[in-house]
């Protein structure tokens, strides 16, 4: 049985005047792991956030892990973690405290053990206006593992991660995977996607240009340079 | 843990970090108040007279960058919008803020008494009762305040909408507060301090509920 | 005076009169900034049709 | 056209009766007894508060059925609701302050009608404005019909604050129109401010539909489906590791 983890129908989402996601239909198995390509501004993270329910679409509709991201919003959200552009941290407060703030929400103790494990046990008691870029990004994995959602999002989560956390990356999401959960990443890392995904998907203008095993993908959409 | 005691939790532990802002914000209030008696004179009846409402005049001038400060760290990384993806009830996340933020005006208020009490010769030996007004004048500024900052924040003109939508809504709270105040300080001998009493509470208990029923509404996309 | 009775305001014109010049303004004023408005978005939704 | 021109014959009618009963109210009717002359601004003033308020509570109700029903007629009516309620609510604010100054010897009397008509100015004007400042259509529908939820529930809290607040200083009564002969031109006027504003704020409606319309269009055909012939596109409906 393949269920489907995430199923789109001609899902639309525009800003302003311009449509940022036009029209996408598409499927993702329950426990793949997916690559989302595609060049900046294509609609990726606008997909992701969608799907997170940080964003209502216009047009069209998406269930994610069963649910209705309009309808059964706050189911969708208890199956769902996003790791996207913003961090979702408090500058003020601590690493420890942050987590600790998203725990209480859950209804989880704070598990400690996820900030060694994200490599910040040695900052836990610093504030997050203190984090470089990197940092402030392991943070917000950490907030992703608390979560244990079904269905992992993560927008572009290499970005400004240095060499070992580009491995402890590659770790999670195929623990994320050996644990069955489903992960739709966003990233330009062609090659790395190519590795650590089964499926790709592309996207052009915001309109779904390419789907197919993620070892066949090509390095550009098919009708990739087309200028009328 | 109830999600309500998590939010506010959450809120105190921000307001405690961002104490300095919180002295800043009564630094505001306590220049206001010496610049409006600059308006007056020193005629010390006058001065009186008018310590009640250039107290709330500075209150809600001092309020507006609380307000819209306590929605500065919701929106620099999106962590509202991330407590709400959790999911977190929006519900508790609005009384939470509200309730923090009606503890930070109450003290705000409560500090700026004394300074008052200074400039303006205008003591009253009631203390709790003044005490009780500030509180709930506070609560009727931060009720439609902690809402209008939620959906300012949002936007481009944050700065100027939020004293544009707030200070209208809020003329019964102020009158009722400024009043009982000015009663409290140069006595009351019609014993009309429960009638204002009484249009504050019923400001607060409107605005309580209503506000945090729409609060979803406001901050969902 | 006239012998009015005390209380009675005299005259007053000036006022009558600048009462409706404002009234007639705003309310004229804010009637052909609505046509106005509506025909021009009409012609630009039919030159976009 | 037929169904479209309704609102310009309202309008119409609206002005030729307000030109009938200002006739009437400032060459015919009697003049009154203690206010003089003067009492003729109420011709003009009060139809114009009636109808702002039976505006504004117009605007409550749109909000209301926007927020419990969504749409865009409803927001339609809802700003053109806001904005004919600022114009009509400011032009009391004019006509009360000229008012007050031949009767009372100011330009502004706290009267708690007066006042609260201006407070509701104030909170109605911001209102408008936060809709210029939200570029989401969708946002700007809620947050604009919240915000004149918010507003609204506030007016009893206005006058009864005001009303009580001023009732300390002195205790002003605003001159009630006794005689029947004050009755019809202040008729007359009341009816033609209300066919007025019934047009006035369909017009506005349609204008503010016509350019929501605009905004939320479907998206024009991709460049790639357009690129590919109109052919159905290869990529649509694709499923990605499982089957459909």
């Amino acid at each position: 049985m393949t269920a489907l983890a995430v199923e789109t129908t001609g899902l639309s989402r525009r800003y302003g005047r311009r449509w940022a996601l036009s029209d996408v239909s598409l499927g993702v198995a329950a426990g793949s792991v997916v690559m989302l390509a595609g060049r900046n501004g294509s609609g990726k993270s606008t997909l992701l956030r969608v799907l997170a329910t940080a964003l209502r679409p216009d047009h069209g509709n998406a269930r994610v892990a069963g649910h209705d991201v309009r309808l059964e919003r706050d189911l969708v959200r208890r199956k769902v973690a996003l790791l996207g552009h913003h961090s979702f941290h408090y500058e003020a407060l601590t690493a420890r405290e942050n987590l600790g703030v998203a725990a209480s929400f859950l209804g989880r103790s704070n598990d400690e053990s996820l900030l060694a494990r994200v490599g910040l046990e040695a900052r836990a008691d610093d504030p997050v206006a203190s984090f470089s870029a990197g940092m402030r990004k392991r943070l917000a994995l950490a907030r992703v593992l608390l979560q244990d959602a079904e269905v992992v999002l993560l927008d572009e989560p290499y970005g400004e991660l240095d060499p070992p956390g580009f491995a402890l990356l590659d770790r999670v999401i195929s623990e994320l995977r050996s644990r069955g959960a489903t992960v739709i990443m966003a990233t330009h890392l062609v090659e790395r996607g190519r590795a650590l995904c089964d499926r790709a998907l592309m996207l052009e203008e915001g309109r779904l240009a390419w789907s197919g095993p993620a070892a066949l993908m090509p390095a550009e959409a098919p009708g990739g340079s087309f200028v009328p | 843990m109830n999600p309500f005691v998590a939010a506010l939790r959450k809120d105190l532990l921000l307001q405690w970090r961002t104490r300095s802002q919180l002295v800043a914000v009564f630094v505001f209030g306590a220049s206001a108040l010496l610049l409006f008696s600059f308006a007056i004179g020193p005629n010390a009846a006058a001065l009186r007279q008018f310590a009640g409402g250039f107290l709330w005049l500075a209150l809600l001038l001092a309020s507006t960058l609380a307000l819209a400060d306590s929605f500065e760290s919701e929106m620099a990384q999106h962590a509202l919008e991330g407590l709400l993806l959790l999911p977190a009830d929006p519900r508790a996340l609005y009384y939470g803020k509200a309730v923090a933020n009606l503890l930070q005006l109450s003290l705000l208020g409560a500090a700026l008494v004394p300074v008052m009490v200074v400039l303006y010769d205008a003591g009253t030996a009631r203390v709790p009762a003044l005490l009780g007004i500030i509180v709930l004048g506070a609560a009727g500024l931060s009720a439609p305040g902690t809402l209008y900052a939620a959906m300012t924040a949002q936007l481009r003109a944050r700065n100027t909408l939020l004293p544009l939508l707030l200070f209208p809504l809020v003329v019964p709270a102020l009158l009722g507060a400024v009043k009982a105040t000015s009663l409290l300080i140069l006595g009351d001998p019609m014993g009309q301090l429960g009638a204002w009493t009484m249009l504050l509470v019923a400001f607060d208990a409107i605005y309580w509920s209503l506000c945090g029923l729409v609060f979803e509404r406001v901050v969902e996309d | 005076m006239n012998g009015a009775p005390a209380g009675v305001i005299q005259g007053g014109w000036e006022y009558v009169v600048a009462a409706y010049v404002a009234s007639a303004v705003i309310l004229l004023g804010y009637a052909f900034s609505v046509f106005w408005r509506y025909r021009r978005a009409r012609s630009r939704r039919d030159a976009a049709v | 056209m037929g169904k479209g021109v309704w609102p310009f014959v309202m309008a119409g009618l609206g002005l030729a009766l307000l030109a009938w009963g200002s006739t009437w109210g400032l060459a015919f009717a009697p003049r009154e007894t203690y206010m003089g002359e003067v009492q003729r601004i109420m011709y003009v003033h009060v139809p114009t508060a009636w109808n702002a308020m039976l505006v504004l509570t117009f605007a409550f109700a749109c909000a209301l059925v926007s927020l419990l029903r969504g749409g865009w007629t409803w927001d339609a009516r809802l700003e053109a609701a806001i904005e004919a309620g600022v114009v009509l609510s400011g032009l009391v604010c004019i006509q009360g302050s000229i008012w007050a100054r031949p009767t009372w010897g100011v330009w502004w009397d706290w009267d708690p009608r007066l006042t609260t008509t201006a407070v509701l100015l104030f909170a109605f004007g911001g209102i408008l404005a936060l809709r210029q400042f939200v570029e989401d259509p969708v946002k700007r529908a809620v947050w604009s019909a919240v915000a004149v939820v918010i507003a609204y529930v506030d007016v009893p809290l206005v006058y009864f604050s005001v009303r009580w607040w001023n009732s300390l200083h002195q205790l002003q009564s605003t001159p009630e129109t006794v005689s029947r002969a004050f009755h019809w031109p202040l008729r007359i006027n009341a009816f033609g401010v209300l066919f007025l504003l019934v047009g006035l704020v369909e017009l506005r409606a349609r204008l503010a539909f016509l350019r929501r319309e605009a905004e939320s269009a479907p998206p024009p055909p991709g460049r790639m489906a357009e690129a590919l012939g109109g052919a159905p596109p290869p990529y649509g409906g694709l499923s990605t590791g499982g089957e459909r």
